[in-house]
C-alpha cells in the first residue's frame, strides 16, 4: 500500500503546481462540486452508532477524531489534538487541542466537548454506540481501557487508562470516534444520526435516503486555504457497472467499488484515471478445523496447494491485487515476508491427501459471499474455480451461499466446514488481524476457523501490551509463522482496490480505511 | 302500381372464411314498394340477416363482402356509395331494427342519450330540440314516463319497452324504409302483438315502408302485403301475400306452411319436411331445395331454376314445376330425393 | 352506489387482515438474526441477546403480532432495525419514487397499448394490426431486467442520449416537496429541472412499461372485436354515428372493463416488478427498499414496505371494481 | 299442384360416415391452420429438442473452465464466444433450456394440480369452502406476484429448487381461480343438470363431465404459464435467488455477465435471446391454443 | 277415474334476492307459488305461459333438480319432496327430462354412444354388450343410424341433437318425461319433426309427458290437457280442446288472442292486452293478473282468486267465475 502512495503523492505535487497555473489563466472554469458515486447508503451519519463502512465515508468529513491517519497510511498523526503525551506507565495520555476550532453550529470545540463525547459514548452499549467496544467495552465493564477522561483546561485532555492499550492511539484515530457538537448532541439525542454537526471539513446538508446525501463546504474551517471544494454529493448506484456508467457518462465523478474486469475499459478510457487504494485487506479461504476430515492439517495443506491464486487473481481481480501468504497485508508493520506460500502443485496436493488417508477424495461443502466485497468482488466465481480445482484432486464440492448477514451469522456459529470470506482493518494495527481473526478468545466472534493455539494466545497478548513497537514486529513475524504452519484458512489475496474519477481530479489519495477525506481534492 | 323505393338486382353477398367462400346471399332479387310491409321469410342461416345488412352497407367486413349486384334506393346505387354519403342515408333514408333488444342498445349509455345521437347526426337540432324531438316519438310508439325514461339505461327497461325504444330510434328521422330484422322473435306473444301493432300504425301513419323479416308465418300472414321467401341464399318464392299462403307454388314454401301447428283446430299429424337446412355453399350444383324436395326429378339436381313468373302480380317462384314448359310435362313424375 | 362501495370496501378488510397475517409470518420464519445485524460482525453473544429482548423477538409470535397491528392500526409502520428511523416517514421518498416511475410507465402502456389495440381491432387483420401483434407478443415475452439493460447500453452508453441511472441530475438536484419530481419541479417552476427528470424517467418508464403495454393492447384488440362485433355497435352504424366515434365510444366504453382489470392488475405488478428496474436504473425505489432490507435482515421494513405496496395493490383494484361501477351502470345491481 | 306425400325417412347427416371428429381432433384441426401457434409450438419443440438431447448437441460441457479462454467472442470455435470462466456460451444455453424448461413445466404442474384442486373444491362445493379458498387467493393475489416469490425465497433460502416452489406458490391462485370460474359456468351448463336428472352422483359428475370440460382453459393458462414460469425463474436468477452455479440457468448467466456489458456483449445477449424466444414459443402456443380449445371462438 | 301417476300439490319455489352492504337476503323471486295438478298416466299435459312465469321451475321442481321451498309431489304414490339422495337417483330411473336448448344440454366432450350409455351406467343396468346394443337401437328409433354413435354432439345439426336428447331421455325405459320447450330452438321445419317423433314415442312406449312450451299452436298440437301459467300459478287448467275453444280466464283468452294465425284471411278485431308482465319478485296483490286484465273487478285487486273446477275437468283462477 505504501509504495502506491507514495507515488500518488509525488504526482500529486506535480499536479498542484501546474493546477495553480492552470488556474490562473482560466480562472472561473474549475469544478468545485465533487459527486461520489458509491453502492450503498449511510445507515447513520452519527459515526458511533454503526459499524458500516458506507457512513463512515460521509462523516469522516464531517466530524473529525482528537487524532488521524496519515494520508494514504495509517500512521498516527495530528488530528484536533496537535500534540500529546504519554506517561511511561502508558496509563495517562495528555492531549493538547488546536485553537480556535469552531463546530458546523458555531459552537467551541474545546477539552470539555470532548470529555462530553467520550462521556456520552462510554455510557451507552452495544447496541447504541457498537464502535466502542475497540475499548474493551463501557463504563463499569471489566475490561474497559478508559478509566477517565478529564479536561485539565480550555484546550488540554487527559485520558486516563485502567491498562495499558498498545493500539489505543491508532483507536482514537478511528472514524468512529469523531467528535460532535455537544449542543447538537443534547439538541438532536438520537437524531443525531440524521443531523450530524463536527468540525470538519464539510458540513451536512441533506439526505435522501438511498440516494444522495449533500454536505457543503464549512467555510470556517480551521485549516487555512481549505477544504477545496464547494461540495460534495454522495450518491448511491448499486450496481457497480451502472456506476461505471454513470461515471462514464459524466453523471458523477468518482467511484468506488470498480468491477476488476473493467479495468481494461477504464484504462482505455481518456476521461478516467484509477486511483488505488492501499492494501488494508485479506480475503480467505477457511476451514473449520474441528471438522472432520479439515481438523487433519495435511488436509489443510493438501488444499492449499491446490489453489491456483494466480490465476484467479489475475481473472477475478482484475490483477488488482496479490496473491496472499500471510493473513495481514504486506503493507503492514510486522509482516513476514519470509514466509514461503503452498505453490500451486496439484500432485503435491494429492500426495498430501494420500498421505492424510483421503487417496479418494471425499465430499465437502464450500461456502461463499454471494455479494461482492472488497477483498473479494466476485466470491461465487472464485469458489467455482476453487470448486473445479479440488475435483482434480478428487474432493468433491457443493458450493452454497447465503445472505450476508445470516451467513456470518453461520460462519460465527462455526457451521460452515470450508467457506470464503474477508477482513478489512479498521486502524491499521497487526493486531486487528491476527488477535482478532486468529486467536482463541475470538472463537464465536470472528475466529470462524474455531482455530485454537494457545502458543499463538501467548504470543498476541503479549503483543497487545508491550509498547515497544519493534519487540511486537518480531511478536507478530513469529506469529505469522505458526499460523502459516498450523493452517487454519489459505490466505488468497489482498486486494488494492480500485478508485475510478475523472482524469481532472487532483491530489487525492485514497486512504487504506476505505474513507476518504476530502479536505485536499480539488478538480483541475 | 306504387313507386319501387328500393330495388335489389342480383345481390351477391359472401363470407370468405376458412373453409373458402360462402355464398350467404346468391343473387337475390326483390324490390320494396313506397309505404308497403314486405315480408322476408325463411329458416335460420337462409342468408335474411345477411341480405338485410347488405342493404344497410352494414356486412362484418372482413370477413363479409357485398361481391355483385346493385341496391337502388330511389335509383342511386348503395352498393357503390362512399362510407360518408352512406352515413348520410343510414338511420335517416334507410333504419334498422333488430331481433334482440336487449343487445341492440348499448348497455352503457342512456336510453336518452342513445335516441338524441341519432337525431343530432341527421338533423342539426341542437342539444335541446333534440330532447324535445326524442320526447315526441317515445310518445309516439307509446312509452310511458318518457321524461325520466331518457335517463335510464337499458337494463332498467323490460324487452317490449326496449324494443319500443328501438323503434323509437329508428323512426326519429321519419325513414322512407325501415327494415326490422325479427324484431318480435325474443318477446312473449302479447308484447309481440303489441310491437306488431306498432309497427303497422306507423307504417300507415308515417307512410314509411317496412322490410319486415321473420321467421313466423303467422306474423307475415298478419301485416305483411307482399312477402319474399328465402332458402339457402336464394329466394325460392316471392309474391303477394294472399297467393303465397292460398297457393304457394314452391315445395319449400308449401312444405313450411304446412309445418306450423294451427292453434285454431287440433291437427292429427304435422307435415314436416325431411333433412335439414343445408349450409349454403355447401350445394354447388342444381336446386338447393331438391335433397329435401319430394317432387325432385332429375334436373333438379344438375340444374340451377330461375324464379319463373307465375302470374302478372309479381307471384315468382324458384321451380322447374312452374316452368311453363315442364310442368305439364313432369306433373306426377316425382323421384325421390334419396 | 353508496351500498356497492360500502359492500366492496368491507370486502377489502379481510384481505388487508390476511395480508399482515402472510407477510409477518413469512418473515418471522426467514432464518437470521436482526439483532446480529444491527451489531454487526464484532458483537458479543451478551449485547445479542439484550437487543434480542429489547425488540420483543424473543416473544411469542402471536404477541409480536399482535403488537404489530395496534402499531399499524396507529399508523405506526415500526422502526428500521438499520436506520432507527420510523419508517413510516422513511418510506415516502422510495414509495414515491415507485408510484412516479409505475404512474409514468403506466400512461405509456395505456396510451400506446389501449390505442394500438383500438386501431388493430379497427383494422383487424391489416399489416398495423400484424405488426401490432407481433411487437405486442415479442412484447410480452420479454425479460424486461434485459430490456433495461441493453436499453442502457444503446441509448445511454452507446448513444449518450440519455442518463444511465436515478431520478435527477445529481448536480441540479430537486428541491423535493410531495417526492414525486415530475410534480416538485412543477410546483418550483423549475421548467428545466422537470426536463431532467423527465429524461431520467425515460429509459427506465419504457422498460417498466413494456410488458403492461404489450398485455394491454392484446387484450384491448380481443375485447373490442367482441364488442364491435355485438349489435349494439350494428345498431350505432346502422343509425349513421362515424366510425370513429362507434368505435372510440360505443365500443370502447363497453370493451375497457377487461382493460381495466388487466390494468389494475399490470399497476400492482409494475409496484412489486420495479424491483428488476430499479436495480438497473439505480432507482431509489420501493422494490429496492425491500430488497435490500430483506438482505439486511430488517424485519420491520420488509414487512411494512410489502405490506404498503400490497395494499396500494388492493385499492388500486378496489377504486378499479368501483370504476367498473361507473361505467357499467349494471354491475352496482349484483 | 301435386299432392305432398308423408316423408318420414331417417335424416341423413352432412357428415361422412366414417368421420368422427372428437372436441380434440377438431381442436387439433384448428390449431394446425394457425401459422403463428405453429411457429410457437417449433419454437417450443426446437427447445425441447435441446433439452433432451443437450449432452449430444452441446459442444462443450456445463462447466468446462478455461480460464485463458475468458471472454473471448464468438468464433467458429464457440460460435456464441465464451464467458469469464471461458465456458461455451452455446454449451450453456444449450444446457440452460434443461433448467427452464424443467422449471416452467414442473412449477407450472404443481400449481395447476394444487389450484385446480383447490379451485374445484371451490367452486364445486361453494359455501364456506368457497368463501375460504377464494379468500386465500384474493390475499395471495393482493401480492404483486415476483415479491411474493421473493419473500418465499427469502424464506427457502435461495435455490433452484426453492425458486421453483415459489413460481409454483404464486401460481396457485391464478390456476385456482380460473378453474373455480370454469367449474361454476360448467355447473350451470345445461348437460350437468342432465347429468343430475339421470341421477348420477356428485363424484361421476364431477369426474366424467365438469373436469374434462375444464381441461381446455387448464391447458390455455398452463401453456401461457409455463411462459411467465420462465420469466420468473429467470428474474429471480438474475437477482441471485434462483439457481446458483455453475448451473447454466438463463437469468443466472445475465446476471453473472452484465458487468461485461460493453467488455463482452455476447455473454447478455444469447441467453436473453434464449429466455425471450423460449417465452415467446411459449406465448404463440399458447394464443394458438386459446383459439383452438375455447368453445367461445367456435361455432 | 284412473289414478293419476304424478299428483303436486301447492308446490312452491322462492328464490332469495341477496342485497344490501353485507349481502343479506332483501327479498325473494316466488318463481311458482302455489301450483297443484295432476298428470294422468299415458296423456300429455302441456303448459304454457311467457318468459319468466315458472315453467321451467316447475319442471326442475317435480324432478327435485331444485329443492322446493313447500309443497309436495307425488310420483307414483312416493312422496318425491322427502326422498334420501340415493332413493332419489333411483326414482330418476322413471322421470326423465329434454332440455330446451340441444347445444347446451349435450356434455361437448363425450360421444354420442357415451351420452347416451352413461343412464344405463349409472343404474347398473345390464352389461357392456347389452349397452351399446340398446344404443344402436336408442338410435334407430329417433331416427339416427347407429354409425352415428361414435360421433360428438357438435358434428350434428340441432334437431339431431334434439334427437339425441330425446333418446337419452328414454334410455332408462322411464314412465314420465319433462320436456322444457324441446322445439323452441329449432326451425319450423325441424320442429315438425321431433313433435312428430315425440308422439311416435308416446304411442310407442306409452309415455307420460309433461310438455313445457311457450308456443299456443305446439302445445294445442300436442297436450291432451293444457295449463296455463301467469307468474308462478296456474290460472286455467283444462282440456286441450276446451280451452282453445272456450277459454275462460281473461289472460288465457288475451292469450290465444295474440298470437298471429299464418293465415292472411283470418282477421280478429281483438284490442289485445296491455302492459307486460309484472315482477315475480313483486307480484300484484290479489290476482296476478288484475294490472293487465280488461275485466278487472274491485275484488281482484286485494283477493287472490281461488283455483276451482268451473266445469269437469276445467279449472280457473278467476273472480269472474
Ligand atoms: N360473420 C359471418 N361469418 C361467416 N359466415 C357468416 C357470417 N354471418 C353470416 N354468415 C353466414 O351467412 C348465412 C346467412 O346468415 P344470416 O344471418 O343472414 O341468416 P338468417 O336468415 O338471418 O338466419 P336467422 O334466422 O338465424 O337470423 C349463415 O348461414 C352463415 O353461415
Ligand atoms: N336459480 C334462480 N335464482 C333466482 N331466480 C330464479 C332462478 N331460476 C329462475 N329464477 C326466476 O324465477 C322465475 C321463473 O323462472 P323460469 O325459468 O321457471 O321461467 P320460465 O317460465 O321457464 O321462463 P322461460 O320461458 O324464459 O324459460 C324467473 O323470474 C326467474 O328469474
Ligand atoms: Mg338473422
Ligand atoms: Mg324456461
Amino acid at each position: 500500500g505504501c509504495k502506491g502512495s507514495s507515488e500518488t503523492g509525488t504526482s500529486k505535487n506535480e499536479n498542484t503546481s501546474e493546477e495553480e497555473n492552470n488556474n490562473e489563466e482560466t480562472p472561473v472554469e474549475v469544478q468545485k462540486e465533487l459527486v461520489y458515486g458509491r453502492g450503498g447508503d449511510s445507515s447513520s451519519l452519527d459515526p458511533i452508532t454503526t459499524t458500516e463502512g458506507e457512513a463512515f465515508k460521509v462523516t469522516v468529513n464531517i466530524y473529525e477524531t482528537l487524532l488521524k491517519y496519515s494520508e494514504g497510511g495509517t500512521e498516527v498523526e495530528a488530528g484536533l489534538a496537535k500534540e500529546w503525551k504519554v506517561s511511561d506507565d502508558a496509563l495517562t495520555y495528555t492531549f493538547t487541542l488546536q485553537e480556535g476550532v469552531k463546530f458546523h453550529d458555531g459552537t467551541d470545540f474545546n477539552a470539555e466537548a470532548v470529555v462530553y463525547n467520550f462521556n456520552r459514548w462510554m455510557n451507552g452499549d452495544a447496541d447504541k454506540f457498537p464502535y466502542y467496544t475497540m475499548f474493551g467495552g463501557y463504563k463499569g465493564d471489566e475490561g474497559h481501557v478508559i478509566k477517565e477522561v478529564k479536561a485539565v483546561d480550555e484546550l488540554t485532555v487527559e485520558f486516563t487508562l485502567n491498562r495499558p492499550q498498545a493500539p489505543f492511539l491508532k483507536n482514537l484515530a478511528m472514524s468512529p470516534f469523531g467528535i460532535a457538537s455537544p449542543k447538537a448532541i443534547e439538541e438532536f439525542g438520537d437524531k443525531l444520526r440524521e443531523n450530524p454537526v463536527g468540525t470538519g471539513p464539510f458540513k451536512f446538508v441533506s439526505w435522501k435516503p438511498d440516494d444522495t446525501i449533500t454536505l457543503e463546504k464549512n467555510p470556517d474551517y480551521w485549516m487555512e486555504g481549505y477544504p477545496k471544494l464547494d461540495s460534495i454529493i454522495f450518491k448511491v448506484i448499486p450496481e457497480n457497472s451502472a456506476r461505471l456508467n454513470a461515471l462514464i457518462a459524466g453523471e458523477i465523478d468518482l467511484m468506488d467499488g470498480v468491477n476488476p474486469s473493467d479495468k481494461a475499459q477504464i484504462e482505455s478510457n481518456q476521461d478516467l484515471q484509477i486511483f488505488t487504494r492501499p492494501a488494508n485487506n485479506v480475503a480467505y479461504l477457511g476451514f473449520n478445523v474441528t471438522k472432520e476430515p479439515f481438523d487433519n492439517k495435511l488436509v489443510r495443506q493438501a488444499i492449499a496447494h491446490a489453489i491456483d491464486k494466480k490465476s484467479i487473481v489475475e481473472a477475478f481481480y482484475g490483477g488488482m491485487a496479490e496473491p496472499a501468504k500471510n493473513p495481514m497485508p504486506p503493507a503492514m508493520e510486522g509482516y513476514n515476508d519470509e514466509i514461503e506460500d503452498y505453490e500451486y502443485d496439484l500432485d503435491k496436493a494429492k500426495e498430501l491427501l494420500k498421505e492424510a488417508g483421503f487417496e479418494d477424495g471425499f465430499e465437502m461443502e464450500l461456502w461463499a459471499p454471494s455479494i461482492p466485497r472488497d477483498y473479494m468482488p466476485e466470491g461465487m466465481k472464485v469458489a467455482e474455480v476453487i470448486q473445479s480445482s479440488l475435483a482434480e484432486i478428487g474432493i468433491t464440492a457443493e458450493i452454497k451461499n447465503d445472505e450476508w448477514v445470516p451467513y456470518l451469522d453461520k460462519l460465527a456459529a462455526g457451521e460452515p466446514e470450508v467457506f470464503m470470506v474477508g477482513w478489512i482493518g479498521d486502524n491499521g494495527d497487526p493486531d486487528n488481524y491476527l488477535y482478532t481473526l486468529l486467536d482463541k478468545d475470538a472463537i464465536g466472534s470472528n475466529n470462524y476457523s474455531y482455530y485454537s493455539s494457545d502458543e499463538l494466545h501467548d504470543i498476541l497478548i503479549e503483543a497487545q501490551t508491550n509498547a515497544d513497537q519493534n519487540a511486537r514486529n518480531e511478536l507478530y513475524k513469529q506469529a505469522q509463522e505458526i499460523i502459516h504452519e498450523d493452517i487454519p484458512w489459505v490466505p488468497l489475496a489482498h486486494t488494492t482496490p480500485m478508485i475510478v474519477g475523472k482524469k481532472n481530479i487532483t491530489n487525492f489519495v485514497p486512504h487504506p480505511t476505505g474513507s476518504d477525506i476530502f479536505t485536499k481534492f480539488e478538480f483541475k | 302500381m306504387r313507386e319501387k323505393i328500393i330495388e335489389i338486382i342480383g345481390l351477391r353477398t359472401s363470407f370468405f372464411t376458412d373453409e373458402g367462400e360462402i355464398p350467404a346471399v346468391d343473387n337475390v332479387d326483390f324490390h320494396i314498394h313506397e309505404g308497403e310491409i314486405l315480408g322476408v321469410v325463411g329458416e335460420s342461416g337462409c342468408g335474411k340477416s345477411v341480405t338485410s345488412l347488405s342493404i344497410m352497407g352494414l356486412v362484418p367486413k372482413p370477413p363479409g363482402k357485398v361481391v355483385g349486384g346493385e341496391i337502388l334506393l330511389n335509383g342511386q346505387n348503395l352498393v357503390k356509395l362512399p362510407e360518408k354519403k352512406m352515413r348520410q342515408i343510414r338511420g335517416n333514408e334507410v333504419a334498422m331494427i333488430f331481433q334482440e333488444p336487449m343487445t341492440s342498445l348499448n348497455p352503457l349509455f342512456t336510453i336518452g342519450h342513445q335516441l338524441i345521437e341519432g337525431i343530432k347526426i341527421h338533423t342539426k337540432l341542437d342539444k335541446k330540440k333534440s330532447r324535445e324531438k326524442a320526447i315526441e316519438i317515445m310518445k309516439r310508439v307509446g312509452l310511458p314516463r318518457t321524461e325520466e325514461l331518457l335517463d335510464e339505461y337499458p337494463h332498467q327497461l323490460s324487452g317490449g319497452m326496449r324494443q319500443r325504444v328501438m323503434i323509437a330510434m329508428a323512426m326519429a328521422c321519419n325513414p322512407k324504409v325501415l327494415i326490422a330484422d325479427e324484431p318480435t322473435t325474443a318477446l312473449d306473444v302479447t308484447i309481440q302483438s303489441q310491437i306488431l301493432k306498432l309497427m303497422k300504425q306507423l307504417n300507415e301513419e308515417m307512410n314509411t315502408a317496412i322490410m319486415l323479416i321473420t321467421h313466423d308465418l303467422g306474423v307475415v300472414a298478419q301485416i305483411c302485403e307482399r312477402v319474399v321467401v328465402m332458402y339457402a341464399g336464394k329466394i325460392v318464392e316471392e309474391g303477394e301475400v294472399q297467393a303465397i299462403f292460398k297457393n304457394p307454388k314452391h315445395p319449400y314454401t308449401e312444405g313450411l306452411i304446412k309445418s306450423v301447428p294451427d292453434i285454431r283446430t287440433k291437427t292429427e299429424r304435422l307435415y314436416s319436411i325431411p333433412g335439414n337446412v343445408p349450409k349454403p355453399g355447401s350445394i354447388k350444383q342444381g336446386c338447393r331445395f331438391a335433397e329435401r324436395c319430394e317432387y325432385a326429378f332429375d334436373r333438379c339436381f344438375v340444374e340451377n331454376p330461375e324464379l319463373y313468373p307465375v302470374d302478372d302480380n309479381g307471384h315468382r317462384v324458384r321451380c322447374f314445376l312452374h316452368t311453363g314448359e315442364e310442368e305439364t310435362k313432369h306433373a306426377g313424375a316425382f323421384t325421390t330425393s334419396q | 352506489m353508496f351500498a356497492y362501495t360500502m359492500r366492496r370496501l368491507l370486502m377489502v378488510i379481510p384481505v388487508l387482515i390476511g395480508m399482515t397475517l402472510i407477510v409477518f409470518s413469512i418473515l418471522r420464519a426467514i432464518p437470521g438474526d436482526p439483532a446480529r445485524q444491527i451489531l454487526g460482525q464484532r458483537a458479543t453473544k451478551e449485547s445479542i441477546a439484550e437487543l434480542t429482548t429489547k425488540l420483543g423477538l424473543d416473544q411469542p409470535w402471536y404477541t409480536q403480532y399482535i403488537e404489530y397491528m395496534k402499531g399499524l392500526l396507529t399508523g405506526n409502520l415500526g422502526e428500521s432495525l438499520r436506520t432507527k428511523a420510523p419508517i413510516s416517514e422513511e418510506i415516502w421518498p422510495f414509495l414515491a419514487a415507485t408510484i412516479e416511475l409505475a404512474l409514468v410507465a403506466m400512461i405509456i402502456a395505456i396510451l400506446i397499448g389501449v390505442n394500438a389495440g383500438i386501431i388493430s381491432a379497427w383494422f383487424q387483420n391489416s399489416w398495423f394490426d400484424y405488426t401490432a401483434m407481433v411487437i405486442a407478443l415479442i412484447g410480452v415475452s420479454m425479460p424486461i431486467f434485459w430490456l433495461g439493460l441493453m436499453e442502457q447500453w444503446a441509448f445511454s452508453i452507446q448513444l449518450g442520449w440519455l442518463p444511465t441511472t436515478g431520478r435527477e441530475n445529481i448536480r441540479n438536484p430537486v428541491d423535493a416537496i410531495t417526492n414525486l419530481y415530475l410534480l416538485d419541479t412543477l410546483i418550483n417552476g423549475r421548467m428545466d429541472q422537470f426536463v431532467e427528470v423527465l429524461k431520467h424517467l425515460i429509459l427506465p418508464s419504457i422498460a417498466l412499461a413494456t410488458i403492461p403495454m404489450a398485455i394491454i393492447a392484446r387484450i384491448t384488440r380481443s375485447s373490442m372485436l367482441e364488442v364491435m362485433r355485438s349489435d349494439f355497435v350494428r345498431t350505432a352504424r346502422a343509425k349513421g354515428v362515424k366510425m370513429f366515434w362507434v368505435v372510440y365510444k360505443h365500443s370502447l366504453k363497453n370493451a375497457v372493463i377487461p382493460v381495466l382489470t388487466v390494468i389494475g392488475l399490470q399497476t400492482g405488478l409494475l409496484l412489486g416488478g420495479a424491483i428488476l428496474t430499479e436495480t438497473i436504473f439505480g432507482w431509489p425505489g420501493i422494490g429496492r427498499y425491500i430488497f435490500d432490507a430483506i438482505g439486511f435482515r430488517d424485519y420491520p421494513v420488509v414487512q411494512s414496505g410489502i405490506l404498503v405496496v400490497a395494499t396500494f395493490f388492493v385499492f388500486i383494484n378496489l377504486i378499479i371494481d368501483l370504476l367498473y361501477a361507473f361505467i357499467d351502470p349494471r354491475i352496482k345491481y349484483n | 299442384m301435386p299432392e305432398l306425400v308423408k316423408n318420414e325417412l331417417p335424416i341423413k347427416s352432412n357428415v361422412q360416415k366414417d368421420e368422427v371428429i372428437s372436441p380434440w381432433k377438431e381442436a387439433w384441426r384448428s390449431f394446425r391452420k394457425n401459422k403463428l401457434a405453429l411457429v410457437g409450438t417449433t419454437i417450443v419443440l426446437f427447445f425441447v429438442f435441446l433439452a433432451v438431447f443437450a449432452p449430444v448437441i452441446a459442444p462443450a460441457g456445463i462447466d468446462d473452465k478455461a480460464l485463458v479462454n475468458r471472454l473471448k467472442p464468438p468464433s467458429s470455435e464457440n460460435w456464441l464466444g465464451t464467458d469469464d470462466f471461458g465456458r461455451d456460451i452455446l454449451s450453456r444455453i444449450i444446457y440452460g433450456a434443461r433448467i427452464s424448461l424443467w422449471v416452467g413445466l414442473l412449477s407450472v404442474l404443481g400449481s395447476a394440480v394444487v389450484g385446480s384442486f383447490l379451485g374445484i373444491l371451490a367452486g364445486y362445493y361453494g359455501r364456506w369452502i368457497d368463501t375460504l379458498i377464494s379468500r386465500v387467493f384474493d390475499i395471495m393475489l393482493a401480492f404483486p406476484s415476483i415479491l411474493l416469490a421473493i419473500a418465499v425465497v427469502a424464506v427457502l433460502g435461495p435455490s433452484l429448487q426453492n425458486a421453483l416452489i415459489a413460481i409454483a406458490i404464486i401460481n396457485v391462485p391464478n390456476f385456482g381461480r380460473l378453474i373455480r370460474s370454469r367449474v361454476l359456468s360448467v355447473k350451470e351448463e345445461e348437460y350437468i343438470t342432465a347429468a343430475k336428472a339421470v341421477g348420477m352422483k356428485d363424484s361421476r359428475i364431477l369426474l366424467h363431465h365438469i373436469l374434462p370440460n375444464s381441461m381446455a382453459p387448464i391447458i390455455v393458462q398452463g401453456s401461457l404459464a409455463i411462459a411467465t414460469a420462465i420469466i420468473e425463474a429467470a428474474a429471480l436468477g438474475f437477482l441471485g435467488m434462483g439457481a446458483q452455479p455453475p448451473n447454466p440457468e438463463w437469468g443466472k448467466m445475465l446476471a453473472d455477465s452484465k458487468q461485461y456489458l460493453i467488455q463482452a456483449p455476447w455473454t447478455m445477449i444469447f441467453p436473453g435471446l434464449a429466455v425471450m424466444l423460449t417465452v415467446l414459443g411459449f406465448n404463440l402456443m399458447g394464443d394458438g391454443l386459446r383459439d383452438a380449445l375455447d368453445p367461445k371462438m367456435k361455432q | 277415474m284412473q289414478e293419476p301417476l304424478l299428483q303436486v300439490s301447492d308446490l312452491k319455489k322462492y328464490f332469495p334476492i341477496k342485497g344490501g352492504v353485507l349481502g343479506k337476503q332483501v327479498g325473494e323471486v316466488k318463481a311458482v307459488d302455489g301450483l297443484s295438478f295432476f298428470v294422468n298416466k299415458g296423456e300429455t299435459l302441456g303448459i304454457v305461459g311467457e318468459s319468466g312465469c315458472g315453467k321451467s321451475t316447475t319442471g326442475r321442481l317435480i324432478l327435485r333438480l331444485l329443492e322446493p321451498t313447500e309443497g309436495k309431489v307425488l310420483f307414483n304414490n312416493q312422496e318425491v319432496t322427502t326422498l334420501s339422495k340415493s332413493e332419489l337417483r333411483k326414482l330418476r330411473r322413471e322421470m326423465q327430462i329434454i332440455f330446451q336448448d340441444p347445444y347446451a344440454s349435450l356434455n361437448p366432450r363425450h360421444t354420442v354412444e357415451k351420452i347416451l350409455e352413461e343412464p344405463l351406467i349409472v343404474h347398473g343396468i345390464g352389461d357392456k354388450t347389452e349397452r351399446r346394443r340398446r344404443v344402436k337401437e336408442m338410435l334407430e328409433v329417433v331416427g339416427l343410424s347407429s354409425y352415428h354413435a361414435k360421433r360428438y354432439p357438435h358434428q350434428f345439426s340441432g334437431g339431431q341433437r334434439q334427437r339425441i336428447g330425446i333418446a337419452k331421455a328414454l334410455m332408462t325405459n322411464p314412465s314420465l318425461i319433462i320436456a322444457d320447450e324441446p322445439v323452441s330452438a329449432l326451425d319450423v321445419s325441424i320442429q315438425s319433426q321431433v313433435l312428430n317423433l315425440m308422439e311416435d314415442l308416446q304411442k310407442e312406449f306409452g309415455l307420460t309427458y309433461i310438455f313445457i312450451a311457450h308456443d299456443l299452436g305446439v302445445i294445442r298440437h300436442i297436450s291432451d290437457r293444457v295449463g296455463v301459467m301467469y307468474l308462478g300459478r296456474i290460472i286455467e287448467l283444462a282440456d286441450s280442446e276446451k280451452l282453445y275453444t272456450k277459454p275462460l280466464h281473461p289472460y288465457t283468452n288475451a292469450l290465444l288472442d295474440a298470437v298471429p294465425i299464418p293465415d292472411p284471411d283470418y282477421k280478429k278485431e281483438s284490442t289485445g292486452i296491455s302492459g307486460e308482465i309484472p315482477s315475480p319478485s313483486n307480484p300484484p296483490t290479489g290476482c296476478a293478473f288484475h294490472t293487465r286484465c280488461g275485466q278487472c273487478m274491485d275484488i281482484c285487486k286485494t283477493t287472490r282468486p281461488e283455483f276451482k273446477e268451473v266445469e269437469e275437468g276445467h279449472y280457473v283462477a278467476c273472480h269472474l267465475y
